[in-house]
């Protein structure tokens, strides 16, 4: 598994996502400026870490998904090689179209930080494939800009296609209610592009690879990345 | 020398801040009249932010040295020794009056502030605390000032990119007028890679890095020196904005400089920019400095000197460079798409000179800028002492079930989880202990090493005796630190106060100075860094006494740090530490009996240690399952804080004969912890604690879905927590006010 | 060449910060609000005097940033 | 009654967003843009349709919540 994080200014977990990639591969990922204007040779996952990239100014992810480096990863997709988005990486994969839909305000509109318990909702992508299908798993969200919105034919496509990743829900899997703190429609968290291989998620996984630390959660989705190339 | 500037008149001295005396000192160490932009030097240079000059005398009696220090007050920050060749930085600094005008940019600059100290001196920041006091929950101002001053920490902190980790949140009608807003930041280096403002060398360019300047706060530093009145809410415009996306940018590329060893000095621009960062590095390594200002970044036209010399604009650094490195440094800077520009350079001629379009605008002597500052011993008294107050001589309004509730659900003690949730405080994916325990712990990466982390102070104890005040506030961080089994290492203060020219005020920051002081020699603790923030009054009237302690312990491994959470059920619940039921001044009294009077609880400093000493020795053998330091609500409010935690009850033994139940249950006395142990090890922990002679006194069992306090009607936990996390969200959710 | 782009939520998109406005209203006591929606503007400074040209860069910043336009409509005007 | 609330930054006042949008538009390429200040505006719907009414709605709201009148400056305009 060959990773490469890239870094934006303004993007401020890299350094998080690149210890939980160490980790679950045994090797540091590529760092990669967002300046670049190609991914290092046989790259074979790509992360757009959490932060605020330009500040999240204007709206969250909307310059950084302007980038140079964008052009590479959106050629790395299409050709299936895997990309994955984390909270502002999530909003940056929005703002680039390689996903659809659009994350606003929370609705409540504060930042949350909390403890999170999401549903896997299939286990058979390369991002999942270390957890079982239904199984309930507790990250961490830290954000402002969560709520996840798409058009009525959209989610239809989402949901019908199997492209709904991970949803919000309670320590016993229940969804709504308190357990969607930031208003995203159907509850998602997390979802996929057509050919499953990006995937965009606001919760944290890797803030939870560590027993000291929160737990181990979020381990699986970096270990199951790992043996996927 | 110069054009078209202001004439000197008496008012106009006055209008910024300096005394008539003050001004007759200027006269006499220049030979002549000021120019407009020298006057505001002075005034910059001379007010109390900058030169202590109420409190200088006084803060010199603080213990500052020990053997892990490597840098006291003086710096940026301070500096200690972790072992291993790693050093924490940290330091605290108050934002009050910007975060009154502007509670969300007040609250984020200051934040920002003390961040751009902490990573100056070579640190990467990795946690920040705030301690926060509003005015009463029903004063018409309160909610919007929490909500914005709440948003603007986490705006700013969680965009930086460093997680905030703990704090406190107090709320009293003596800061309705002045509320206060300190912020403290922690940062990890490598003891060998500090840098300092210190300048050395002859010729060497002054480079200002960062964002550029624009007419913010001009007059803020001073304005952080007056006393409130209704006309300062005209001065508006002068609040500053943050821009956290930048500081992050200064924060990477700082770093990325002092790594290519290009930096010889480096000052972060805070109160009075330019001014006083210049002069500091200059004065601090006996040399002079000659700036050009035409070369400043500015994004406004027409700035003067003057504005160019007061401006506060945020996220920015001078740094004195070593000239054979400038390209490195420049591409460093471009890369991050940050100003970078040579500005001046060092001279021989201690004389600080200040040009425009090669137009001298103020020539001083750079030393005595800083260093003849006025200094004061101002007339103080003491405050007159308070009777004790007998627990027994106060006739309880509610019983014990009723009163526990009316105080976990009470604004003071009410959960704060409304407001650090708004924190990231988890990235960098290092915290062990999340707020809402009595310290943060967290973790240095690689571990197994940690820091501990608190913040804390009881005003209410300082203004009734600023002395055992000041010396509660240094044992109740200091036992924080143990409670989560740290070794507590060092701190920095905070002392807000009203305003020193009376002497009563000047009373209260005496004793409590006193007080901090012999706390912190008592427990080798000594002060590394801190901030005065005074002429905290609005119409005369002072905020209560609030010296904060911040405080950092370390723990060699993270793994083993106790958490307040009952583990099991059928556990043995202990308390460490004597008690005759102290209820002057305890929030029982306060919040329940209505009365706000009488001594606080005194803090017996070898006691406090003793009792710390042993309760950190039985974390680390890892008898203890669950600790929790005994301090506002007493008792019972401890007991419920760790029930709530764990979410398993206990059953409490009635009090001793003789104990009157609310001084039992919620008297203050201090130096005491609440252990829970397993029943096979809680006779051995009784025997070694008499053994050390050290009263250990079993109160009770955990279990069940309760509370159960004596033979007094039990409190299921779902109905405490209700109260316990119901008021914060509840009370914001009330209706909006005006802004 | 002043202008002023201003960028609005299509229709039937939600909008959390004017319903928390409307909800804050209420609590203030204005009373007579129906609805709020917020938006953004920008108000640029374009180097060119041409009009043309000064709508060719306006209407390339739109599309290109500062309007998202899955949600968002824009529209420009030139100061005169 | 529908009006339009728009509020701005006072002079001097640092606009962070501002300087991050002319970044990235120079980085885009979209030349020729001198400088943009980022602004907020309020689509309003009044109950009333008395214009002296709708006034001092939209003065109140202005004064007591759109704007932070320490930083900011607003105006509104009642649509025909
Ligand atoms: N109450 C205090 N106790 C100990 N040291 C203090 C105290 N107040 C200020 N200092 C020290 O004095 C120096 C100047 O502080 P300050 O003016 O707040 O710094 P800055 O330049 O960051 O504003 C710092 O080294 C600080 O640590
Ligand atoms: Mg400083």
């Amino acid at each position: 598994m060959k990773a490469a994080v890239l870094v934006f200014p303004g993007s401020n977990r890299e350094r998080d996502v690149a210890k939980a990639l160490t980790r679950a591969t045994g090797h540091a990922p590529a760092m990669v400026w967002h300046a670049e204007t190609s991914l290092p040779e046989g790259t074979d996952l790509v992360v757009l870490p959490g932060g605020f990239s330009y500040g999240d100014y204007l709206r969250c992810g909307a310059i950084a998904a302007r980038a140079p480096v964008m052009d590479a990863v959106r050629a790395h997709a299409e050709r299936g090689g895997l990309a994955l988005g984390i909270c502002n990486g999530f909003q940056i994969l929005v703002e680039s179209g390689l996903l659809p839909g659009i994350l606003t305000r929370n609705k409540d509109l504060r930042f949350i930080c909390k403890s999170q318990h999401l549903k896997v909702e299939r286990a058979d992508t390369a991002f999942t494939r270390t957890y079982a299908e239904g199984q309930i798993i507790e990250v961490c969200c830290a954000h402002g800009e969560g709520n996840y919105f798409a058009d009525p034919e959209t989610l239809e496509r989402l949901e019908g296609e199997g492209r709904v990743a991970f949803r919000y829900c309670a320590a016993d899997g229940s969804l709504g209610g308190t357990a969607n703190a930031n208003g995203s429609v159907n509850d998602i968290a997390g979802i996929y592009s057509e050919k499953l291989n990006v995937l965009g998620m606001m919760p944290h996984p890797e803030n939870l690879v560590d027993a000291a630390v929160g737990g181990t959660d979020g381990l699986a989705l970096f270990s199951g990345l790992a043996k996927a190339a | 020398m110069s054009s078209a500037e202001p004439a000197i008149t008496p008012e106009l001295v006055a209008s910024h801040g300096l005394k008539p005396d003050e001004y007759d000192r200027i006269l006499k160490l220049i030979g002549r009249e000021p120019s407009f932009t020298e006057l505001g030097i002075f005034s910059a240079m001379w007010n109390e932010h900058c030169s202590y000059k109420s409190s200088k005398i006084w803060l010199k009696t603080l213990p500052v040295t020990g053997p892990k220090v490597i840098q006291g007050p003086g710096e940026n920050a301070g500096v200690v020794d972790i072992g291993d060749g790693d050093a924490v930085v940290f330091k605290m600094e108050s934002h009050n009056h910007p975060s009154f005008i502007e509670p969300y940019q007040g609250a984020a600059t200051g934040v920002g502030g003390i961040l751009r100290d902490v990573f100056t001196m070579g640190a990467r920041p990795v946690a920040a605390l705030n301690a926060l006091r509003f005015g009463a929950p029903d004063h018409p101002r309160t909610r919007h000032l929490v909500s914005g001053v709440v948003a603007g920490v986490g705006g700013y902190g969680n965009s930086f990119g460093v997680p905030t980790v703990g704090g406190l949140v107090g709320f009293h009608p003596r800061y309705d007028g002045n509320i206060l807003v300190n912020a403290m930041a922690v940062g990890l280096a490598k003891a060998d890679a500090i840098f300092y403002a210190k300048a050395t060398g002859v010729g060497l360019p002054v480079v200002y890095l960062g964002s550029k300047t624009g007419r913010d706060g001009i007059h803020g530093a001073t304005m952080a020196s007056a006393e409130f009145d209704e006309a300062s809410e005209e001065k508006r415009p002068t609040v500053q904005v943050g821009d956290p996306f930048a500081e992050k940018l200064l924060l990477e590329a700082c770093l990325e400089l002092m790594a290519s060893g290009s930096v010889v000095a480096i000052q972060d621009m805070g109160a009075a920019g330019l001014t006083c960062s210049a002069v500091e590095m200059g004065a601090k390594g006996d040399l002079g400095i000659r700036l050009d200002l035409e070369t400043v970044p500015v994004r406004e036209t027409g700035m003067t000197a003057y504005e160019m010399m007061l401006s506060e604009s945020q996220e920015r650094m001078l740094m004195v460079l070593h000239p054979e490195k400038e390209d490195v440094a420049r591409a460093i800077f471009t890369k991050w798409g940050l100003d970078f520009a040579v500005v001046g350079h060092t001279t021989d001629d201690l004389r600080f000179k200040v040009f425009l379009n090669g137009e001298l605008k103020a020539d001083l002597p750079i030393k005595e800028l800083g260093d003849q500052a006025p200094e004061y011993d101002r007339p103080h008294v003491e405050t007159p002492k308070a009777a004790e107050i007998v627990a027994s001589s106060v006739a309880a309004p509610l019983d014990t079930r009723e009163a526990l509730m009316a105080l976990v659900g009470s604004p003071e003690l009410s959960s704060r989880r409304w407001v650090w949730e708004q924190y990231d405080h988890i990235i960098l994916g290092e915290t062990v202990q999340k707020p809402g325990g009595d310290a943060a712990v967290v973790r240095v990466e690689g571990g197994p090493k940690g820091l501990a982390l608190t913040a804390d102070v009881t005003p209410r104890y300082c203004e009734a005796d600023p002395f055992e005040g000041g010396k509660q506030a240094v044992a109740e961080a200091w036992r924080n630190l143990t409670a989560v089994g740290a070794k507590p290492l060092a701190v920095t203060d905070n002392l807000n106060f009203g305003n020193p020219e009376k002497p009563e005020i000047m009373g209260q920051l005496v004793g409590c100075i006193k007080g901090i002081g012999e706390a912190c020699r008592a427990l080798d603790f000594p002060v590394v860094s801190g901030n005065v923030s005074l002429y905290n009054e609005t119409q005369g009237r002072a905020i209560l006494p609030t010296p904060t302690i911040g405080a950092v312990g370390l723990l060699d491994d993270v793994a083993k740090s106790a958490t307040i959470a009952i583990k099991r059920e059928g556990e043995a619940v202990i308390v460490i530490g004597d008690a005759k039921g102290w209820i002057g001044r305890s929030c029982w009294l306060w919040l329940v009996a209505g009365r706000e009077e009488g001594a606080p609880p005194p803090v017996d400093l070898s006691v406090e240690k003793r009792n710390g000493d042993f309760v950190r020795s039985m974390i680390s053998a890892g008898v203890a399952t669950a600790v929790h330091d005994v301090s506002d609500g007493g008792l019972a409010v401890a007991v419920a804080e760790m029930a709530l935690a764990g979410r398993i009850g206990a059953r409490l033994y009635a009090p001793p004969a003789g104990a009157t139940p609310h001084g039992w249950w919620f008297g203050e006395d201090q130096a005491r912890y609440v252990v829970t142990t397993s029943e096979q090890n809680a006779a051995t922990v009784i025997d070694a604690a008499a053994q050390a002679g050290i009263t250990a006194t079993r109160i009770g069992t955990t279990g069940g879905d309760r509370l159960i306090p004596g033979e007094e009607a039990p409190i299921l936990l779902d109905e405490l927590r209700e109260a316990h996390e119901g008021w914060f969200p509840r009370y914001m959710a009330g209706p909006a006010v005006d802004a | 060449m002043k202008a002023r782009v201003t960028v609005t939520l299509k229709t039937g998109v939600l909008d959390p910060q004017g319903k928390a406005i409307e909800g804050a209203l209420g609590s203030l006591g204005v009373a007579g609000v129906e609805s709020v929606r917020q938006g953004k503007l920008f108000d640029v400074e374009l180097k060119t005097s041409d009009p043309a040209e000064a709508e060719a860069t306006l209407k390339a910043m739109c599309e290109r940033l500062l309007a998202n336009t899955v949600i968002e409509s824009y529209r420009y005007e030139i100061a005169g």
